[in-house]
């Protein structure tokens, strides 16, 4: 299996620049919310792309198996997970708080309330 | 064998999505992601078999006990509007 | 035995206490507790500093593993130098914190409140003791989420849109930092700081490494807010409790220049890195504009905290521009005002708290003759506001100095010239401030408050003595910050 | 191959949801692109990531998604521009940035890189030998970087608490009271907003048509609890630990809230509960570490809690695990009653 070479990280990072796009273009808060959702999962899937030995199986030991897959950008990313979720829920509770304090989750609707009050 | 299954997974997987993003109900896309779901179990337990592991059939059953949860808090929003009430009708317009 | 433990117990102890915190549910008794842990870790980080210069950089493995296949914790100079200073602000924001809180923050929040801020505080305090670089990463999330939740504890709606942006801002930012480590750790195969310092500078022609350094250099600038990438900062500091503000404006965005420093230098190797990748250069052009943008934004202010609010941004400026200047003058700028910011911009926010406290506006026209009432407090404004301009005799005149003696070694006089007109632009809106203190009569509103309470003076007031006193004999810190830039640039040799 | 058509359903999902504008859709689509990604881990070997990302990313995400689309009574997106060239031409910048990263990057799956050479082989040859733990993540995790999941879990806990902070003391259902609900007669009319306890929730009559689901899921709640407690205990010899055995278990309760309405389920976890399990799990694995310092050793070295290094390791890994599941388990609860259990009918 020669051929994916780098092709792999390629779309990995086509993945993370759709998240990444949506976040900064999208005006939708909830929407943005999902976007860095995305764009964070990609940079997952980089990480644990790049812990793959070819032929390597899951690095829990067992009898029969030589060649382990790295074990490290699992457990960074096992962090990494846990810190999106956290950032997810307290970006959600923010966006309902906008929502009660605006009336609105859509960005430039804000931005506009947001001068009135000035 | 297991990896024509795999295969076969895998095309049902796409004709799923392509039906869960054209819609047009909710109702279609609640069902394409419910089937989406049961697809992915069905590819790791076949993963399992490929690589020789079959003990991590645990991630499988996590994924169905998801999908399970998930169907039912997506399909009460898309019915009630909520999630943690009582169940009464939405008051919203339908979706 | 416990002195052997200091570097991690100064962490683990802020962070126990947050969970100690939430089971109390008593505002007064989270804020006791606050009060001594942080008072204990900045006394414990002051005998850390002295140790430190007079013996030289301590380590310390975590769970007993050797690094790099364990954590490390290192202090060095730099990194106890900023420690104390986080650790100064966070005590004294407490000492000042109680009533302020107490009327800006529901009481049913109170106990609450406290939690986030000693997490907040554990956060900013394990970024400069780490060695590793994916802990860095976990200890600026710990402290990047507490304090989007503790800036949208402000009274005005807008603080929720200012906590959502700066979330927005500063996960894009962390994300683009776990990035940049992961092309780094592709390529090295270590996460461990002083490893990578061993192998990173040989392989600078490598274009991963090279993106790395891109990568993180973006991240970290979305943290530190440097312009173009500032826009959450404004906002997030004007409409944030006094308290928050305070803290956060005089630690957060050093504590990531700290960071930004440690990657370009002891990671990358500073200089030959950038013989390879002008990083330097372009830090230099975003830390001019920094300090033009920020300070024309200033002058157009009314209201206080927005005014010093963008005024950070300008500041921040200077200390890229430091950072950018790579040479052991520029450096020990940079380096000096990480601290004299710090301090600066929390004498100049606990001024502006106690004219909340007691007036109830931060307008400019609204608190027009607070001197009169409030002599003590416009006192400090007037230390502050000429520090922060860099007059003669001030600690901000230590790291203008250095800046200026920094751009001339490299023969970039332009760099000067912007120094200076940056300076001028801070005499424009330090003298509104201190115009609004002293030449108006107060209001009839105005006449009437008193100074604020006791424990809130108590806290500006030893912060202004302190940049005082340590100003006044200049050359024991700016000796400290060239020996400091000295072993970051040997590090790169 | 399998990667590459995973990868390929994945840029399908995120170019999709560039462009759904409904936002429930957007929700569900993201949790399949997160089942997607967990399906990859596996096939990557990453069985405990897998395993993690599935139950937070499509699980745990949706259902927040959920609520919080509730809360915000927000149906749709206005429609903003899906080309905004400005954004087009940063992100294009970037890409072609990492593009140009790449170009110098060891091949995909090359057992010569130097990640695979460097620190990681240490783990793989002696980590049995000196924690014995077969599963070399949890080891890492737990032992090697056990400071780096301090911080996580430190981490999920200023989310709990941060969630307590910004929507704690939101417009609440009223509190059932258990004994009450379970007499309840059928057809009584839904609660009135804000009276407190003037009538009970989620024991409303069409409650009968919704028997299946709801014997069912009560069946079920018993063998999900089993299998958090079987996740928790195996995490040291296949995947799973703390954090997996954490979400499971909280996925019970919002099962059961799903099922009775949250002011049910919250009956039987009360929030001062939770509160303060949220807290023990960090004070007990930051205690972990306290007790190594006590007993003579470094910060976290479990080395010293037995006689014997590796039984200390065991011991210690044990017990770090049992306070991040503790913690997980509590914010994951809190975090889901506090937003399911805003009653979206008393805005406005």
């Amino acid at each position: 299996m020669d051929f994916p070479g780098l092709f792999n990280y390629w779309i990995v990072i086509a993945l993370m620049m759709i998240g990444f796009y949506i976040v900064i273009s999208q005006g939708n808060l909830v929407k943005k919310i999902f976007g860095l959702n995305i764009f964070q999962v990609s940079v997952f899937v980089f990480y644990i792309s790049m812990g793959k030995v070819e032929g390597g199986t899951a690095p829990i030991l067992a009898p029969g198996f030589a060649t382990y897959t790295n074990p490290i950008p699992s457990v960074l990313i096992l962090t990494a997970i846990v810190v999106g979720v956290a950032t997810m829920a307290v970006g959600l509770a923010l966006v309902v708080r906008i929502r009660d304090a605006f009336g609105s989750i859509e960005d430039d609707e804000i931005a506009k309330l947001e001068g009135d009050v000035t | 064998m297991f990896g024509f299954t795999a295969l076969g997974v895998l095309l049902a997987m796409a004709l799923v999505l392509v039906r869960g993003l054209a819609g047009p109900t909710v109702y279609d896309r609640i069902l394409a992601v419910n089937a989406f779901g049961t697809l992915t179990v069905l590819l790791i337990a076949v993963h399992g078999f490929l690589s020789g592991r079959p003990d991590f059939l645990d991630i499988a059953l996590v994924y169905t006990l998801i999908n399970f949860i998930a169907l039912i808090a997506v399909t009460k929003f898309a019915k009630f509007a909520h999630l943690g009430g009582p169940f009464e009708q939405r008051s919203w317009s339908d979706v | 035995m416990i002195s052997v433990h200091q570097p991690i117990l100064q962490i683990v102890l802020p962070l126990m206490a947050a969970p100690i915190c939430v089971i109390l549910r008593n505002a007064f008794a989270g804020w006791l507790l606050a009060l001594l842990v942080t008072g204990g870790a900045f006394v414990a980080s002051l005998i850390l500093l002295v140790h430190v210069v007079n013996e030289g950089p301590v380590s310390y493995a975590i769970g007993g593993w050797p690094p790099p296949w364990g954590i490390e914790y290192r202090v060095d100079g730099l990194s106890a130098f900023v420690l104390v200073t986080v650790a100064a602000i966070g005590f004294l924001s407490m000492i000042f914190a109680r009533r302020s809180v107490e009327a800006e923050v529901a009481a049913d929040r109170g106990y609450l409140f406290y939690t986030m801020y000693l997490l907040c505080f554990t956060g900013l305090m394990g970024i400069p003791v780490t060695g590793d670089a994916f802990n860095l990463f976990v200890f600026l999330e710990i402290s990047s989420l507490s304090s989007y939740v503790l800036i949208s504890l402000g009274t005005d709606r807008r603080a929720l849109t200012a906590a959502f942006r700066y979330l927005i801002m500063g996960t894009l930012g962390a994300t683009f930092y776990v990035l940049g480590i992961g092309l780094l750790y592709m390529v090295t195969g270590t996460l461990n700081i002083a490893d990578l310092a061993a192998r990173v500078p040989e392989m600078t022609h490598i274009r991963t490494v090279q993106m790395a350094l891109a990568f993180l250099t973006v991240g970290l600038g979305l943290k530190l807010a440097l312009f173009p990438l500032h826009l959450w900062l404004p906002n997030a500091y004007a409409f944030a409790p006094t308290v928050v503000t305070v803290f956060l404006a005089a630690t957060a965005t050093k504590v990531a220049v700290y960071a930004l420093i440690r990657i370009a230098y002891t990671m990358f190797g500073g200089p030959t890195m950038f013989a390879v990748m002008p990083i330097d250069e372009v830090l230099v052009g975003f830390g001019l504009l920094s300090m033009i943008v920020g300070a024309l934004a200033a002058v157009w202010q009314t209201n206080v905290k927005r005014l010093l609010a963008f005024s950070s941004i300008s500041q921040i400026g200077y200390m890229v521009l430091g950072l950018g200047l790579a040479d052991v003058t520029g450096l020990a700028g940079a380096v000096v005002h990480i601290f004299n910011h710090a301090m600066i911009k929390a004498i100049l926010f606990m001024a502006v708290g106690c004219i909340i406290f007691r007036i109830g506006s931060a307008d400019l026209r609204d608190i027009r003759g607070f001197a009169k009432p409030m002599p003590i407090t416009a006192a400090c404004v007037v230390v502050g506001g000429l520090s922060l301009v860099g007059a003669p005799l001030t600690l901000g005149f230590i790291t203008k100095w250095l800046l200026l003696q920094g751009a001339l070694d490299r023969n970039w006089w332009w760099v000067a010239v912007v120094i200076v007109a940056a300076s001028l632009l801070a005499l424009v809106y330090v003298w509104r401030l201190i115009a609004a203190a002293y030449l108006h009569p107060p209001s009839e509103r105005v006449a009437a408050v008193r100074e604020a309470p006791a424990p809130m003076l108590l806290a500006l007031v030893a912060l202004t003595v302190a940049t005082v006193v340590i100003a006044i004999d200049g050359s024991l810190i700016g000796d400290f910050a060239v020996v400091t830039a000295k072993q970051l640039l040997g590090s790169g040799e | 191959m399998i990667n590459i058509s995973l990868l390929m359903i994945m840029v399908a999902t995120a170019l999709g949801l560039v462009w759904l504008r409904n936002l429930l859709a957007v929700v569900m689509f993201s949790g399949i692109f997160s089942l997607t990604a967990a399906s990859l881990w596996v096939v990557l070997g990453a069985v405990d990531v897998a395993f993690t990302e599935a139950s937070v990313g499509a699980g745990i995400a949706t259902v927040l998604g959920l609520a919080s689309l509730a809360l915000t009574r927000t149906e749709h997106e206005k429609r903003t521009r899906v080309f905004h060239l400005p954004a087009l031409i940063v992100v294009l910048v970037t890409g072609a940035a990492l593009i140009y990263g790449t170009l110098d990057m060891p091949g995909w799956g090359d057992p010569d890189a130097p990640i695979h050479t460097h620190v990681a082989p240490r783990y793989i040859e002696d980590s049995l030998a000196e924690t014995g733990v077969p599963n070399i993540v949890t080891s890492v995790l737990a032992s090697y970087r056990g400071f780096d999941t301090l911080g996580e879990t430190t981490v999920i806990f200023t989310a709990g608490v941060g969630v307590l902070v910004l929507l704690g003391r939101g417009r609440r259902y009223p509190v059932a009271n258990p004994r009450v609900a379970a007499g309840g007669g059928p057809g009584r009319a839904p609660a009135a907003p804000g009276s407190e306890g003037a009538a009970v929730p989620g024991d409303s009559g069409e409650m009968r048509f919704k028997a299946i689901l709801r014997v069912g899921g009560k069946l079920l709640i018993p063998p999900i609890l089993l299998f958090a407690f079987y996740t928790q205990a195996h995490g040291e010899l296949g995947p799973g630990g703390g954090f997996q055995a954490g979400v499971i278990f909280a996925s019970a309760f919002i099962l059961y809230a799903l099922l009775f309405g949250v002011p049910m389920a919250r009956a039987v976890a009360p929030a001062s509960v939770l509160r303060g399990t949220l807290a023990l799990g960090v004070l007990i694995y930051a205690g972990v570490g306290i007790a190594g310092v006590l007993l003579g050793g470094n910060y976290l070295d479990y080395s010293v809690l037995a006689h014997d290094p590796v039984h200390g390791q065991e011991l210690g890994i044990i017990l770090i695990e049992l306070g991040v599941g503790i913690t997980v388990a509590s914010a994951m609860m809190t975090v889901f009653f506090v937003f399911a259990g805003q009653d979206p009918q008393q805005v406005d």
